[in-house]
């Protein structure tokens, strides 16, 4: 009861509500909704389905980042599952097959990257800017390097349809949510994520297998940047594998890191980092329809993280619970990030 | 002691605490304490795991910030920022766990911040001369620009004790610094505060040893429970009295830790067979019964950590197996070593026993859920009751259980390890150093413990550097040297005179150790 | 051998056998030519990279550094086009503005206790985004001290040149390394990467010195984007893209530790190197496609990162045991 | 014996897009013709690596340098490099800020043509009704656009009826162009008020059109599609009459290239400065599966 009445508390959703209000302002019909065709259309249904694909990377990236590691290859593994998928299907092959072969490939990609931080014992950072770099190029030899477009109607059904009068992207990222959240929290899962974030030796001497979660964790943030590659594909019905994910992953982290995962491992929050994906969103979507030129984007995609970073750090929280003496929180030791 | 006394009653105490206040979240951790310390005496600070000492400390030395009250130096009200602020000012302070540099080497860890410096740079040989000779102080013939952390301990806490005596130009702060010393270096430390005092500094000094107060300090403050329960001169003092003043009642069996328990043991649980790593420690073998203790003795640095690491797995032994109820295996991880029923209390709480970041309530049940496996999760409930359970066996202070461990104090933290593997109901278990840091109340609640399990049939291994605590609760006691089980006592040899004889490798032990080969 | 020395030695070791291979392949690789135009062209690179080391070494990232250059070269270029400033008095403006801009940042880690990697990144957008709105479109920089300082060079026996901007590099190198390894501040970053509670407890004044890193990370950024000014005699919103990976890379390759705590800036040196040798044999090469660039310069960023280790652990630290009673 | 067994390096900016890479593979096949050794070095959008490509191929001493420059500055020292070896340089598809004594000759479309051409052909298109246009930009910062902007706004400049009304970047990548038009047409009453979606390259385009039959209206039809570069799929969508326009960016840069090079190599003849590729325009009217099957071989 407490936990359900707490998360309306959260800064993540006061930021939200902030960003889609500066919409709102901006565009007042920013939350009609009409129905068409068997779905629902507006701007908002526009955010969930943009965000759809970082929200998908952010569920991964949470597990990874609750490990205290990072995961930098997402944007590129999306790049190379789209590839897989659309010259399968140009190749003739069924949607089914190329799917599952996306999928693995995302996999073997995450799993890659967790052999490398778990047996060669490589920071992430560097361990995932291999496949950043490598990765993309493994795409483009793919394709090489040319828009394979296609029109198989499944692929496109994944990127472009409805299920339940909502596009299909938003049902996958919020199946793939419930289903996570569901895994990590009704099993002991997450607890043995958090704890092999805090304290992997730790983890290990009271008996975690800890090394399983590691390389589980990342081939899960492959598995989830390969559906997010797949959804971009049949989004615009061809795999760009120059340009598919391109500096995605930092949406993604930053998605993480406004939901409150800490970068340091620990605790974490699938729901909220999906959150975190929907403002982030949300704020793209409002620098679009400001009608603000171009060369501004940046500037103001900065000012709004900044405002959000301000009234989520311990300061701020400081300051809150000042005003809120009910439950006071313990003032942090000084750490460095 | 009493004359330093005399003189000094009209100067203003070197450093003094009024009132001070302090609340984390709703737990009063401090609550209106009043401490001076006086130029040239030694100042204990006791009390129980979680009275406050710590927090106090921290607050005399500004690496906290009170709530209430004021820090007075030389009877001066002073706001201390940070503990550079202090350490300006003339205060040298050892916190409890090793506060170093474990990346940097010794010199540097004792001269930070204070380099001598020519041009702006930093004079890197006059630094390690200086630390050379300040070590040699300890009877320390270190290579002083070799990291910290490949160091034992035992020489980072020596390191961390010269730093702060550099540092002290008026107070030294000791907050446990012999959680992890050996007699010899304690008697070495002890040396060195008493020439302090005699050159008027003014020492505070944190311990749970009763014996080391008596020893060394001059008055002594006690607190309990975040108040103060009163400052008292020594002399004349017993130990009963300080026990009563910590624990607000006698402690009933009066630290009654006779001679060891013998009675027969049950049928073998576990062998080690053989177990040995090169360049760590020397094949041995071992075989625990039911119902029985073994204690192990040495030397800091004897190898008995890293025996106790083969013994559950978390280093590969490259020799020997492991027999246990008819079946040979090599012992490959620890988690194959708790689904075998072991359970190990690693030495170093802070690097290889703490979830920092999770709840006391998850650290308590975390072993028992790697042991269940991520499928079958204890419920909320399940975990409140088995957390509930065990913390209250072993008297844990914690305002609730949900509530970070690291916010513990020291030794209520040590408790949760101990709880955690109680609570997996473990066949073996594996101790390493159970009872540093813990108060003289938990201290023999822990010693009570390990005589209940032996009870209840355990066999329990358990590594202490406390000899008369190993001789209150061993069967049999094996003893180690250079990485080598070096002897085996039982029955009449288990006394302190012996078991120090057996550790030097004076008169040979008529018993000799399981074979090795 | 000081156990923490080890790494570098590894990265040296690599390079040399690299070199080696790869002149073994191409010997026109070895040329006083090719050697110069190492510093030349890296010489933004290595510049910004010894603020990133001085960031990792705290146990820090700073994602904006390709950003600020970017934005130097913008603001130098409009100085001194646009309001006829001297270069170097534009330089200076832009050093103060980087060091500002830096600080901001370190206070805001500091004291709002937000991850590094968020604030930079913000950072990275700000910056970038401040450039385009100054000028989206290139400014190319005309003036003679602009010309002066390009035909300013060491001419070095088979033709090889050493520029001021090469030389400058090296120099900024030297700095570092007296900094980090003979100062006090170079100690104190080292603490806050150990363990920056430990690190506050002995008195390293741990929020000051998390503002003084940034300030000198973007400082050197707000250099190195000088140096590029004077590289490509242009100012341009876009240019220096991604060069913050390239720096964390040359870091890390040079053998420190991202964790913090452990490394040294000559290894950075070599990590710059060893990056620009890279491009370098792959032009040598020229067969390689656009993919395939990707590829192996990836494949070989693993590699020595792979062989680092491996050699690393083949020397692995046997703890010392000296505890005499 | 023409270019045959010379050594060319040729600097590329990256493989950013389809146009790119049929750039890339036009060249190589080029040289394979001819018998040109091509040194290919890939400078992955970054100025720095063309410029330590350009030393490399200086330090190799090959006989010509291609260099297809990422942005129009900061050139001078490095081709002055080359020309004090005497190594001729040829600019593909954009000009440069340098002397021009630095190069041989630039083949390079005019881009700032190209944006007028798609101006002035939906100024024609729409005769004097009233006509919103959307813009979908490219890279902020980019030189085409600059320019294509620049040049589209001097197309229509003329015609009061016809203005710009939204412009956003869609980094020229497909899915970026179709984020934003899906934003322009909600931002603008479902589409209902625009006429035309200028686009600064086809990939944006085709994204765009998606766009707008998503929304229910009729690409080509309800809404005028323009667009610049004229790559295979603006063609596929020409036939199923979803785009109106697009100005052809030769990928070709290379054939005028290496003509330039044979003659001053072999024949010391010195080239025309600025070779200038057509700019042409291509309408449903042109055969658009005919452009389609005929480009799409060529690595787009
Ligand atoms: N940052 C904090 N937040 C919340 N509670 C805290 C914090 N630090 C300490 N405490 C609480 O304050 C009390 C006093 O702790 P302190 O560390 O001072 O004890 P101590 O007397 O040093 O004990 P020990 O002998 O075990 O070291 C404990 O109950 C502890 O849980
Ligand atoms: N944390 C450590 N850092 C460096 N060396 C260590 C450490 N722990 C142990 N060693 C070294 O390993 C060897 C065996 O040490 P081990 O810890 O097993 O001995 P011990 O008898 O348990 O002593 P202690 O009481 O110090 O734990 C010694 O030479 C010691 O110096
Ligand atoms: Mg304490
Ligand atoms: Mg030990």
């Amino acid at each position: 009861m407490t936990r359900l009445s707490g998360i309306f508390l959260r800064p993540q959703v006061a930021a939200l509500v902030a960003v889609l209000l500066m919409n709102w302002l901006l565009f007042p019909d920013f939350f009609d909704l009409t129905w068409r065709d068997g779905r629902l259309f507006g701007s908002l249904i526009d955010v969930l389905n943009r965000g759809a694909p970082v929200a998908i990377l952010a569920i991964g990236m949470t597990a990874v980042i609750a490990t205290k590691g990072v995961d930098l290859s997402v944007g590129a593994v999306m790049a190379i599952a789209a590839a897989v998928a659309a010259t399968l299907v140009v190749g003739g092959q069924p949607a089914i097959v190329a799917v599952t072969a996306a999928l693995a490939a995302g996999l073997l990609c995450g799993l890659w990257n967790g052999v490398l931080v778990t047996y060669l014992d490589m920071q992430p950072i560097v361990a995932t800017l291999v496949l950043m770099v490598a990765g993309r190029g493994l795409a483009q030899l793919i394709t090489e390097g040319s828009i394979v477009t296609f029109s198989d109607p499944v692929l496109i059904y994944i990127g472009t349809g409805a299920f339940l009068g909502l596009p299909m992207p938003v049902v996958i990222a919020l199946a793939l949510l419930l289903l996570t959240t569901l895994l990590v929290r009704r099993t002991a899962l997450g607890l043995m994520i958090e704890a092999v974030g805090v304290n992997k030796g730790a983890a290990r001497l009271v008996g975690i297998p800890a090394r399983l979660l590691l390389i589980g964790a990342y081939a899960f943030a492959g598995f989830c940047a390969a559906i997010a590659g797949i959804i971009v594909a049949g989004d615009i019905r061809g795999a760009d594998a120059n340009n598919a994910g391109l500096w995605l992953e930092l949406d993604a982290i930053l998605a993480v890191v406004i939901g409150g995962t800490s970068l340091l491992g620990g605790r974490f929050s699938i729901p909220l980092s999906v959150l975190g994906a929907v403002i982030i969103q949300a704020m793209n979507t409002g620098i679009l329809i400001s009608g603000l030129p171009p060369e501004f984007n940046l500037m103001v995609k900065a000012g709004i993280i900044i405002l959000i970073l301000i009234l989520q750090s311990p300061l701020a929280a400081e300051a809150f619970a000042r005003r809120m003496p009910k439950r006071k929180t313990a003032p942090r030791e000084r750490t460095m990030p | 002691m009493a004359q330093a006394q005399g003189a000094q009653a009209a100067a203003p105490p070197l450093l003094q605490a009024r009132q001070i206040g302090k609340i984390f979240g709703q737990h009063h951790a401090l609550d209106g304490v009043d401490f001076e310390a006086r130029a040239g005496e030694v100042h204990a600070l006791l009390g129980e795991n979680g009275a406050g000492k710590s927090t106090l400390i921290k607050i005399l030395t500004g690496a906290l910030q009170p709530d209430a009250g004021e820090v007075l130096v030389e009877g001066q009200p002073v706001h201390l920022r940070d503990p550079q602020q202090a350490q300006g000012l003339g205060i040298g302070t050892v916190y409890q766990e090793v506060n170093l540099l474990t990346n940097r080497s010794v010199a540097e860890n004792l001269f930070l911040g204070r380099q001598p410096t020519r041009f702006g740079l930093v004079r890197k040989g006059v630094i390690e001369r200086q630390a050379r000779q300040i070590l040699a102080a300890y009877g320390l013939e270190i290579d002083v620009r070799a990291e910290l952390g490949s160091y034992s301990v035992a020489i980072q806490q020596i390191v961390a004790i010269a730093r702060a005596v550099e540092l002290s130009g008026k107070v030294l702060v000791l907050d446990e610094p012999t959680a992890s010393l050996d007699r010899v270096e304690v008697d070495k430390l002890f040396d060195v505060v008493r020439a302090l005092k005699a050159r008027g500094l003014a020492i505070v000094f944190i311990t749970h040893f009763l014996d080391q107060v008596f020893a060394l300090a001059d008055r002594v403050t006690v607190l309990r429970n975040g108040r103060l329960v009163g400052t008292k001169t020594l002399a004349g003092l017993s130990q009963t009295e300080v026990v009563r003043m910590m624990l607000g009642k006698d402690l009933s069996f009066a630290h009654a830790i006779g001679g060891g328990p013998d009675a027969e043991t049950g049928p073998a649980v576990v062998t080690f067979d053989g177990i040995g790593r090169a360049g760590k420690v020397h094949p041995f073998t071992l075989t625990l019964h039911e119902g029985e203790v073994v204690g192990v003795a040495g030397l800091l640095g004897s190898g008995r950590t890293e025996m106790a690491r083969l013994m559950f797995g978390v280093d590969l032994a490259d020799s020997g197996m492991v027999r246990m109820g008819g079946r040979v295996f090599a012992l490959r991880s620890p988690a194959q070593a708790v689904a075998a029923g072991f359970g190990f209390c690693p030495e170093d709480r802070k690097l290889d026993g703490i979830f920092a970041d999770l709840s006391v309530r998850e650290n308590i049940i975390i072993a028992l859920q790697a042991r269940l496996g991520w499928f079958r999760m204890l419920t909320t409930e399940e975990q409140v009751d088995i957390a509930g359970r065990f913390a209250d066996a072993l008297d844990i202070r914690a305002a609730h259980h949900d509530m970070a461990v690291k916010l513990l104090s020291g030794g209520n933290q040590q408790k949760v390890i101990l709880a955690r593997w109680l609570a997996t109901d473990p066949r073996v278990l594996i101790l390493d150093e159970p009872t540093r840091g813990i108060d003289v109340g938990a201290h023999a609640e822990i010693v009570r413990t390990i005589n209940r399990l032996r009870e209840d049939g355990l066999a329990l291994l358990v590594i202490s550097s406390e000899l008369d605590e190993v001789v209150a609760y061993s069967n049999r006691i094996v003893v180690m040297r250079e990485r080598q089980m070096v002897a085996e006592l039982r029955g009449e040899q288990i006394d302190p005179a012996t078991i120090v004889q057996a550790i030097a490798g004076q008169a040979a032990p008529d018993q000799t150790p399981e074979e090795t080969p | 051998m000081n156990r923490s020395l080890r790494p570098l030695l590894a990265t040296t070791i690599i390079f040399v056998l690299a070199y080696a291979l790869a002149v073994s392949q191409y010997p026109g690789l070895l040329s006083t030519r090719v050697l110069g135009n190492f510093l030349t062209d890296n010489a933004f690179l290595g510049i910004a990279a010894v603020g990133m080391t001085f960031v990792i070494l705290a146990g820090g990232i700073d994602l904006s550094v390709g950003a600020v250059i970017g934005f130097t070269t913008v603001l130098i270029a409009v100085l001194v086009m646009w309001a006829g400033l001297h270069p170097l008095a534009a330089f200076a403006v832009a050093l103060v503005v980087a060091a500002a801009f830096g600080a901001t940042m370190g206070a805001a880690i500091a004291y709002l206790q937000v991850p590094a990697f968020i604030v930079t990144l913000a950072g990275m957008f700000l910056a970038r985004g401040a450039a385009s709105v100054i000028s989206p479109d290139s400014i190319g920089i005309k003036h003679d001290f602009y010309t002066a300082v390009s035909q300013t060079y060491l001419l070095l026996p088979g033709g090889g040149r050493i520029t001021v901007i090469g030389g400058l590099m090296v120099a900024v190198f030297v700095l570092g390394a007296l900094l980090a390894h003979r100062t006090r501040f170079g100690s104190a970053v080292y603490a806050l990467g150990g363990n920056p509670t430990s690190a506050a407890l002995m008195g390293v004044p741990v929020p000051r010195t998390t503002i003084l890193i940034y300030t000198l990370s973007s400082t050197l950024a707000g250099l190195a984007g000088a140096v590029f000014s004077l590289y490509t005699k242009a100012g341009y919103s876009l240019s220096a893209v991604g060069v913050e990976l390239d720096a964390i890379a040359a870091v890390v390759i040079g053998g420190t530790l991202l964790t913090g705590g452990y490394g040294f800036i000559a290894g950075t040196f070599i990590g710059v190197l060893l990056q620009g040798l890279v491009q370098t044999y792959i032009v040598f090469d020229g067969s390689l496609s656009s993919w395939w660039t990707k590829i192996v310069i990836g494949g070989l960023l693993f590699m020595f990162i792979l062989l680092q280790r491996l050699i690393f652990s083949a020397s692995a630290p046997s703890r010392k045991a000296l505890w005499k009673a | 014996q023409g270019l045959s067994g010379k050594v060319v390096g040729f600097s590329q900016i990256g493989s950013e897009s389809g146009w790119r890479a049929a750039e890339t593979s036009v060249t190589k096949a080029e040289a394979e013709r001819l018998g040109i050794d091509l040194k290919f070095a890939d400078a992955q959008q970054k100025q720095e690596n063309q410029i330590k490509a350009i030393r490399g191929f200086i330090a190799q001493g090959v006989d010509a340098i291609l260099v297809a420059p990422v942005v129009a500055t900061g050139w001078e020292e490095v081709l002055t490099e080359a020309k004090e070896a005497s190594i001729p340089v040829v600019l593909l598809d954009r000009g440069i800020e340098a002397p021009e004594d630095l190069y041989l000759t630039s083949v390079a479309s005019d881009q700032v043509k190209e944006g007028r051409v798609a101006g002035e052909w939906l100024v024609g298109a729409v005769g004097d009704k009233e006509c919103k246009v959307v813009e979908l930009q490219g890279t902020v910062g980019s030189s085409p656009a600059i320019n294509r902007k620049q040049g589209f706004e001097e197309g229509i400049a003329g015609a009061a009826n016809v203005s710009i009304i939204r412009s956003q970047t869609g980094d020229f990548t497909r899915s970026k162009g179709k984020e934003v038009m899906e934003g322009f047409i909600k931002a603008e009453g479902g589409g209902a008020g625009i006429c035309a979606v200028y686009s600064h390259n086809d990939d944006m385009a085709v994204g765009a059109i998606q766009a707008i039959k998503d929304a229910g209206l009729k690409p080509g039809t309800d809404i005028l599609v323009v667009s610049i570069d004229a790559v295979p799929d603006i063609f596929a969508a020409m036939v199923a009459g979803e785009a109106n326009a697009t100005v052809e960016l030769t990928p070709n840069m290379a054939g005028p290239a290496f003509a330039a090079l044979d003659a001053y190599l072999n024949g010391g003849t010195v080239p025309e400065k600025f070779i200038i590729t057509e700019s042409k325009l291509y309408t449903p009217a042109d055969d658009p599966q005919g452009e389609y099957d005929r480009r799409k071989g060529l690595g787009y």
